[in-house]
Parts: structure tokens; sequence; C-alpha cells
């Protein structure tokens, strides 16, 4: 059964993937890009991959596809008509695509419980990780702890983009004498609605963030919740109110300071002995000092996130001009 | 007919990867090329989950009674690689929106003829 | 205990019946008013039901809770996101099959 | 106490430094930060080298994780020296680019320039540094993304354009160096490279493991800039500001080489690479023609800047010619030219940055008769110029003598030879601007052109002068590159003599593994 919903979310994806590639029309291929990955997020959870399959979905369908309509709505929805031949490209992608195939002959069977991926490095993750660590969501110990030095990477990844999306188009404050105009203030419905929901979606992002450690979810997927609220915000009240709630220089603080914080649990636990990042010298008992050092650290991870999509939204919609809705 | 079901997943997956890359080569318009660029990276995610699943096993988060886990590293790396995808794909779009105003045009054919070569 | 797996059954089928019928209509309308209408179909009865037909599959623990909150969720924004739709085409300045059909005659 | 943490603190120091220089946010506070970091980084390359010299391999467990389980950092003498190159040249563009920016960007992106530009370097030392092959994926992004930025900070539009094709190029790299990765650990179950190196013979058929090296192959050469994945690199260095080109030119490319040198070496082994997929065949015949193709193209550029991008894709080719000869001295060769040509390329970008600062062109009609306006300037271009060449006396020099050597030893004549051509192309490109500079006369109303200030001339005068010094005293230099080849390559005879042992010696391998040990110890 299991194998026939992955199938047939498998058979969808091909559909939509082929559609995009010969629509022209930009504005539908966001959204069966933003398809694409809601789908895929599916497919993650049907092979047991909750966590990233919630990622997927607020990441991937969720800032991915508004980023790609902000920039649209700055662009064009249409793709013109070109004479590029399509030839070299078809026979790359063959070449490459044979090589894929030649390389899948080998693998290990799809699903087989004695891969050799199963019986190497995670073993000990399953079996030992709740002992060590002590959290019953492994996806949280291997990510925080384990690997924990490829998450601070990611954390840092994302400030750079930060880096990258200011440096390139800054967020530009708007005249006082505009700002009445911009949102859409005549939607007393989504208003009224937006007040009801932004409360629920922090909560939500905040229950994410601190409930990581024994469900789906951490950080990561909280500081992509508690954006969608503000952004969700800044679209019904307009941008120049967001800004006046959480202004972009004190989002600038806060996705830097998330990543010192991470940096610096690992920095105190080399001040108390231990390896950069070893969280067992946190505390006297080394599984409370592992809780400590994830839920810090994951704080860190949030804050940055947070942080960074959000001021990647104010940077994108301080481009737009917003004369056409109203 | 054992080699089909064993790896039907991943000839798909590679399927996709390739419609994903073809797009990224061959497209003109610069917001079409970074979409390719996210199927394309979203397929690889694919690839990774799927060597991580086993038959008959749940998500990697203990529950009473349950022996079976299927794999959590791959489920980590790809977190970590999908927030790394994201990140490019920000860069990406505001490079267009800054592309478009220098240039007033996102398809490459266009801006290519508007300066010099190199 | 029987019972209440036939009334979610009942339940789930009818969801299922008003998401299918919900695509059909968004396929097979006229102009864009009546294919959101058709749309919102899907976004909110078809996933109430659904919803419906899981909770009574619970056993009633943090699970129910969980999709109880969701169908609250789902009661509140979908109805907006159709609203929100069909404003902003109306702003747009989009007209409903029989408006457009007038205007051609007028003119 | 902080001795035992070495091996992260050239990753940490940039790392934790580029979020305060963003908090700071005045320049002259950044600029000063930035440089006391990258000083700290570059002395702690020094002290990692030393160690790495007399005691051997250091390795670090980050979050006290044993490997494969953890993460780990693992430094030999290879990664120190490249290490020491990057910081040491990261440090003095940083002096160097306080005034340089002041002309080409705006001051508001000051702050995020260094923020960037710490981030970069933070990427590069964490690829260099990591033992672990994902790890080294998130550290190439961290690298790439702060790249980017870097590039498109120039005012003019065309550095846009360039650092898209760059984002689009560096992205399909490295998403074929994840998919490598994830077929190699699909079929091993680790990511660790001292682990995947052990494991990946266990497994008699291996058509997986060969699609993942030829895809982390193709990757790194789209990063390293391999001659026909190289396009995204002439518009790039063109367009970007001068001193993020000083930066790249010397860093980037040439922390690529290493990530290519390490994959080969230390993971798969030398001889399953070269032997059993002869790779060596494809990457020399792929060098050599970078080396001409592109210099001939860099002799028929007007902008300088140009000239020297396709200069470099040139001398990615010597090193990865070094890497193909399969031996001991040739991978030594490419050692020494990472670190020699980070020395000329960083001389000459800043170079044509300070005429850049004066002209505000860097065409070759703008270095008219700059040889008297601006003598400093061009002295040291003229030395590193040289240096490109491999007139003796210059480091340049010592390049070419380790790589014709190399290529001697396994009597590859015509590479040789071919080498030694490549150089006469290069007396071409360089003269054609030398010529500009110290025959023409100079433009109408120019006559008041002074020279840049001395925070540039300092710099570009350092690395000079370390162009001449390991051109001279090469002792440093070729005694670090001997004991990390020569490890690099026991490395690779471990991997093949646990390969032998799982699968039984064929009387060939014996006797090709004990030449190359023969020439290991001469």
């Amino acid at each position: 059964m299991a194998e026939f919903i992955d199938l047939v979310l498998l058979a969808m994806l091909a559909i939509t993937a082929l559609r995009i590639i010969f629509l022209k029309d930009l504005f539908a291929v966001v959204m069966l890009f933003g398809i694409y990955s809601f789908l895929s997020a599916l497919i993650f959870v049907s092979l047991d991959a909750v966590d990233v399959a919630f990622t997927e979905a607020s990441v991937g369908a969720g800032i991915s596809t508004v980023l790609m309509l902000g920039t649209l709505a700055l662009t064009g929805r249409t793709e013109k008509e070109n004479q590029h031949s399509s030839l070299l490209p078809l026979v790359v992608v063959v070449v490459t695509g044979a090589a894929l195939i030649y390389g899948t002959l080998d693998m290990p069977p799809f699903g087989a419980a004695d891969n050799p991926i199963h019986e190497h490095v995670a073993p000990r993750y399953i079996e030992e990780s709740p002992k060590e660590v002590g959290l019953p969501n492994m996806v949280t110990s291997v990510l925080a702890s384990y690997r924990g030095f490829d998450t601070m990477g990611e954390t840092v990844v994302v400030f750079s983009a930060a880096i990258g999306v200011l440096s390139l188009l800054g967020v530009r404050r708007r005249k006082e004498n505009e700002s009445a105009e911009s949102g859409l203030m005549e939607h007393r419905v989504l208003h009224v609605i937006a007040k009801l929901v932004i409360p629920m979606i922090i909560l939500f992002a905040l229950y994410v963030q601190f409930h990581g450690d024994f469900g789906p979810g951490g950080g990561f997927q909280a500081g992509v919740i508690a954006a969608a609220a503000f952004i969700l915000y800044s679209l019904v009240f307009g941008l120049p109110r967001a800004f006046a709630v959480v202004s972009p220089t004190v989002l600038r603080y806060l996705a830097a300071f998330g990543v010192l914080l991470y940096a610096g649990v690992g920095v105190v636990s080399m001040l108390k002995g231990g390896h950069f990042l070893d969280y067992n010298v946190l505390a006297a008992n080394p599984i409370s000092g592992q809780h400590y050092g994830i839920i810090i650290i994951e704080l860190g991870v949030g804050i940055t996130v947070f942080a960074v999509m959000l001021s990647i939204f104010y940077a994108f919609g301080s481009q737009a001009e917003r004369s056409d809705i109203k | 007919m054992n080699h089909v079901l064993d790896y039907y997943n991943y000839w798909i997956v590679v399927f996709l990867m390739m419609s994903g890359f073809y797009i990224v080569i061959s497209a003109n318009n610069l917001v079409k090329k970074i979409v390719g660029l996210n199927i394309f990276q979203t397929s690889v995610f694919m690839l990774y989950i799927s060597m991580g699943k086993v038959s008959g096993g749940t998500a990697p988060i203990v529950v009473e009674g349950v022996t079976q886990y299927s794999n959590p590293l791959p489920h980590v790396l790809i977190l970590t690689a999908i927030v790394v995808g994201v990140a490019t794909t920000a860069v990406g779009l505001s490079l267009i929106v800054r592309i478009k105003r220098a240039y007033g045009t996102v398809e490459e054919n266009e801006f290519e003829n508007k300066d010099d070569a190199i | 205990m029987a019972v209440l797996d036939i009334i979610s059954s009942i339940l789930l089928l009818l969801g299922v019946f008003f998401g299918i019928s919900g695509a059909m209509g968004l396929f097979r309308f006229p102009d864009f008013f009546t294919r959101v209408h058709a749309s919102s179909v899907t976004d909110t009865l078809a996933a109430m039901l659904i919803i419906g037909g899981l909770l009574l599959q619970t056993s009633f623990d943090l699970n129910t809770a969980k999709l109880l909150f969701i169908l609250l969720f789902l009661m509140v924004t979908s109805p907006t996101a159709s609203h929100a739709l069909a404003k902003s085409a109306r702003h747009g300045g989009l007209l409903t099959l029989p408006e457009s059909r007038s205007d051609q005659k007028e003119s | 106490m902080l001795e035992q943490h070495l091996a992260v603190l050239p990753i940490l120091l940039p790392l934790m430094a580029a979020p305060i220089v963003l908090i700071l946010g005045r320049n002259a506070l950044s600029w000063g930060l930035a440089i006391l970091v990258s000083g700290l980084a570059c002395f702690v390359a020094w002290q990692l080298l030393a160690a790495t010299l007399s005691d051997g391999v250091i390795r670090y467990a980050v979050g006290g994780w044993a490997p494969p389980w953890g993460i780990e950092m693992r430094i030999d003498t290879a990664n120190a020296f490249v290490l020491l190159a990057v910081t040491a040249i990261s440090t003095f563009v940083l002096l160097y680019s306080k005034e340089s920016i002041k002309k080409e960007m705006d001051e508001s992106q000051h702050g995020l320039f260094y923020t960037a530009y710490l981030l970069c370097l933070a990427g590069l030392s964490g690829i260099l540094i990591t033992g672990d092959a994902f790890n080294l994926f998130v550290f190439l992004e961290i690298s790439s993304l702060a790249t980017y930025t870097l590039v498109s900070l120039a005012r003019d539009r065309r550095c846009l354009t360039a650092t898209f094709r760059y984002l689009v190029m560096g992205t399909i790299g490295a998403t074929f160096i994840l998919i490598g990765v994830g077929m190699l650990y699909m079929k091993t179950g680790t990511l660790n490279m001292l682990d995947l190196a052990e494991r990946i013979h266990a497994y008699d058929s291996s058509r997986t493991i060969n699609t993942g090296l030829a895809f982390i192959m193709v990757g790194v050469s789209i990063k390293l800039a391999l001659f026909p994945l190289h396009a995204w690199l002439p518009a790039a260095y063109t367009h970007a500001p001068s001193a993020v080109t000083a930066f790249l030119a010397s860093t980037a490319t040439k922390v690529a080489v290493y990530v290519m040198i390490r994959f080969i070496f230390t993971v798969f082994g030398a001889e399953h690479v070269f032997e059993d997929m002869s790779m060596d065949w494809i990457l020399m015949v792929l060098a050599i023609v970078a080396i001409f193709k592109c210099s001939y193209m860099a002799t028929v550029q007007s902008n300088v800047k140009t000239v020297l991008a396709y200069s470099s894709v040139a001398q990615i080719g010597y090193m990865v010619l070094g890497i193909s000869l399969v031996s001991a001295t040739g991978l030594m060769a490419s050692l020494i030219h990472i670190f020699n040509h980070a020395l000329m390329k960083g001389a000459l970008f800043m170079a044509v940055g300070a005429v850049f600062y004066r002209m505000g062109s860097v065409d070759i009609k703008a270095f008219r008769g700059l040889g008297r306006l601006m003598p400093w300037t061009m002295a040291a271009f003229t030395l590193a110029g040289l240096s490109i060449i491999g007139v003796p006396l210059t480091v340049g020099f010592v390049s070419k003598w380790y790589l014709v050597t190399a290529a001697l030893e396994q009597n590859h004549w015509v590479v040789a030879g071919l080498v030694l051509a490549g150089s006469l192309l290069a007396v071409v490109y360089i003269g054609r601007v030398l010529e500009a500079a110290y025959f023409q006369q100079p433009d109408e109303g120019q006559a008041d052109v002074k020279e840049v200030p001395l925070t540039m001339l300092i710099p570009m005068w350092l690395l000079v002068l370390a162009n001449v010094y390991f051109g001279v005293d090469t002792s440093l230099t070729s005694e670090a590159a001997k004991h990390a080849s020569d490890l690099l390559f026991q490395n690779s005879d471990a991997i093949s003599a646990l390969m032998d042992s799982l699968h039984g010696p064929t009387a060939q391998a014996v006797s090709e593994t004990s030449g190359l040990t023969g020439e290991v110890l001469q």
C-alpha cells in the first residue's frame, strides 16, 4: 500500500515537472513549483522523514514560492519565445541521466533493512541516542548534537543569504505620506481574520520550537513559521506598519545574534574543558548538559532563521510597486 | 522484475532530477532557471530520503514497542540541504530583481546582447 | 465501535466526493468566480468532512486535539482565502461570464 | 588551553567575527576587526603547519563525538599548507581593500563587504579542514554564497549577470557533489572521509561508487574552473571589485583544487581513480587544452582583468596537470603551484586594482605610460608578471621546475615541452601589458596621475617580495609540499593495499604499486 501511494505521488511529480518544462506562463510555473514542493513533502512523509517534510512544506512550498512570486511581480510573468537550440542541453541531460541510471544499478535495493547505511553509522544513533542525548526525536539528536557542526554551518548559510540579499536589494524605507496607501487596507475581512490568526501562528511557532525535541520540528521550522506570521501581517497591513513592529535594523541584529548564540554555546563548552559544541560539559550531568545545549542552539537557529526570512521578505517587499493592489 | 521493484523509486527520482537539470540549462528566462534549480535540488533530496527508508520502519522518533526505525541520518543531511537551497534561491532571486532593474529584461539572450562580450 | 467506524467511513467518502466534485468544477466551470466557488467547496466542506471522519478514527487523545485545531484553523482561513481571491479579482477588473457577455453585446 | 582547540579556530574566528562586524556597522572598526581575525587565523594556520610537520596529523572531534558518528576536523600537512596560503593572502587583501573598495562600492556597503568576506574565509577554511564529506558541502555553500555577494558588490551592472551565471554554475556543481556524496554514502553508510576510504573498497561491485566519483569530479571541476567548465570564471573575475578578485583568484579555486586532490588521494585512492577509471588521461588532456586555449584567450583580451582571469584558468591547468602525472613529484608540483600561484595572482590583481583606483579603467589602453606615472605599482606588476611567466628567482620558476621534473620522471617528454611552450604564451599576454606601460606615451591629461596610497602599495609589495623570497629560498614550500605529497601518496597506497587484501592482488597492480613507492622513496 505504501509503495502504491509512493508510486502515485512520484507519477504526479513527474507530470508536474514535465508541465513546468513546457509552460511559458511563469506564474503557472511558480505555482506548479509550489505544488511540486508539496508533493515532495508528501513523499517525505510516506518515506518516514517527517522533519524533512515539515521543512520542505514550510520552505520549498512556502518561503521559496512567496519569494518567486515576489520576483515575478517585479519582472513580468511570461517567458518570451526564444530560438535557443535545445539539442545541447538535451544531450547533456541524457548523458548525465544515463550515468545516474548506470549508478543506480548497483545500489542497495530500496527499503531493504540490511543496506549498508542501516548497518554502519546509523544504528548507534537509533540505539544509543535516546540514552546518550536523552531525546526521543533522533533527528533532533543527530542534527543538534552529533552533527551539530553541520547545523551551525547551516545557520551561517542562512546568515550569508541575508547578507547577500541585503547587499543586493537593501531595505528601502518608504516616505511617511506614501504609507497610508500601501497594503490591503480595504479588506475588512482580511484584517479581522489576520488579527485572529497571527497569534495562533506565533503560538504554533513557539510550540514547534520547543517541542522539536519530542516530535518533528525544531528551530528551523519554527523560525520559518514565525516569519510567516509577520509576512502575513505585512501583507495585510502594509510594510510600513510591519517595519514599526519589527524594524529591519532589529532584524539584522537578531540574525547576527542567533549565529553568535549558537557559536557561543560552542565557545562555552570549550571554556568548560570540552571540545567545541560538546554539550556534555555544560552541566554536571551529561544528559542535562545535552538538554541545555540543544535548547539554546535550537533557539539560536530559530532566531537567525526568523530574522533572515523576514528581512529577505522585507527586501523583496520594499522593491514592489504596490500601486496595483489596493 | 525484481530489479524494477528494487529500483523503480530511484529511477523516477533520476528522471525528476534530470527534468530539473534540463530546465536549468535550457531555460532562457532567469526565474525559470531558478525554478529548475529548485526542482533539481528537491529531487536530489528525494534520492537521499529514499535511501533512508526501511520497509516496515517508522519515523525515527522513539515510540514504545517499535523496534524498526528508518535511518535518521539522511533526514538530518537533507534538512541542512533544504536550508542551503532556500538560501541560494533567495540570493538568486534578488540578483534577478537587480538584473531586471539594470537591463530591463530577465531573458538571458536579451541582456547578453546589451553588453560587450565579457 | 463499529458504528463509529461506519460513520467515519461515510464522512470520509463524502469528503472524497466533494473533493472530486470541487476539482471537476475547477476544470469545467466557465469563469473565474464559479471556479473559485467550486474550489472553495474542496477547501471547506471536503476538508472538514475528511477531518471529521479522521476524528472518529482517533482514540480521543492528543491527536484528536491536534485534528480539532486543524479543523478550527481551516474553518477560519479557507473561506477567507476564497474571499480574498474573489475580491482581488473583482478589484482587478475581472468580470463574471454573464457580465462579459452583456459587455460584448453592448459593444 | 587554546592549543588543543587550534584545529577549529581557523573556522571559528572568522565565523564569529562576521556577525559581530554586521552588528558593529562602523566601517573602520569592521576593517580593524576583520584584519585582526584574519591575521590570527593566519597565525593559527602557521602553528598548525608547524605542528603537522613535527607531529603528523591532527584530529579534532567536534562536539566530542568520535568519528564516524560525529564530525571531525582533520589537519595534515597538505591542508595546513593550503590554509596558510589562504589566510595569509586574505590578510594582505584585507589590508589592501580598505582604500580599494572606497572607489568601487558605496560607503554603505562596506560593512556588508567585510561580513561577506569573513564568511567566505570561514567557508574556505572549513572546506580545507573538515574531515567529513557532507560538512565539506556545507562549508562549500557558505563560501559560495559569500562569494556571490562579494562579486555582485561592484558598481558595473555586468557584475550582476556574471554573478548570476556563477551562481547557477556553482549551484549545479554543488548539487553534483551532493549527488556524488550521496552515492558514496549509500554504498558505505558513512560520511567521514577516512572511514569512507576504508569502506569504499569493501564492496566487490562498484558502479555506484564510480558514478559517485564521476559526479564529485565534475562538481569539483566546475568549482575549480577546469577547462570546459570554466565559463563562469572570466566574467566573474573581470567584473568583481578588485579586492574581491585578488582574494578569490588566489584562494577560492585553489581550495577547490585541494578538494579534488583530497578526494582522489585520500578517499578513492590514486590507483582506483587513475588506473581503473583512467582519469589521469582525461585530466591531463583537459589540463593541456586549458593551458593553451585559455593562455591564447588571454593574449587577445583588451581588459587586463580578463587577461589575468583567463591566465588563472590556464594556471589551474598546470595544477591539474601536476595531479594527472600520478607521482609524488607531480603532486608536490601542484601543491607548490597552489601556494605560488596564490602569491602571483594576488599581487597581479592588486596591481590592476591599483590602476583602476587611479585610472577608473583596467582596459589595456589605460596602462599606457603608467610605468612612469605609477612606478611602484607597475614594478610590482612586472615582477609578479615575470613570476607567472616562470623566470628564475621567482616562485613561478619553482613551480614550473617541479612540474617539468615530474613530467620527465614519467617520461612524458611531450608534456614537459608543452609546459614550457605554455610559458611562451604567458610572455605574450604579460608582455602586451608591460609594453603599454613602459613603451607607450600616456594619454593627454593624465600627467597628474599619482601613485596609490601606501595601504595599497604595502600589501602588494609584501606579496611581490614573497614571490621573490620563496623563489630563492624554496626550503619552506618544498619541504611542506613534499611532506604533504608523500603523506597523500602513503594514504593512497594504504587504500590500494587495503583493496588488494580484500580482493586478492593482481600481479600487475603489485608491480605498479611498488613502482610508485619506489619513486616516493627516491
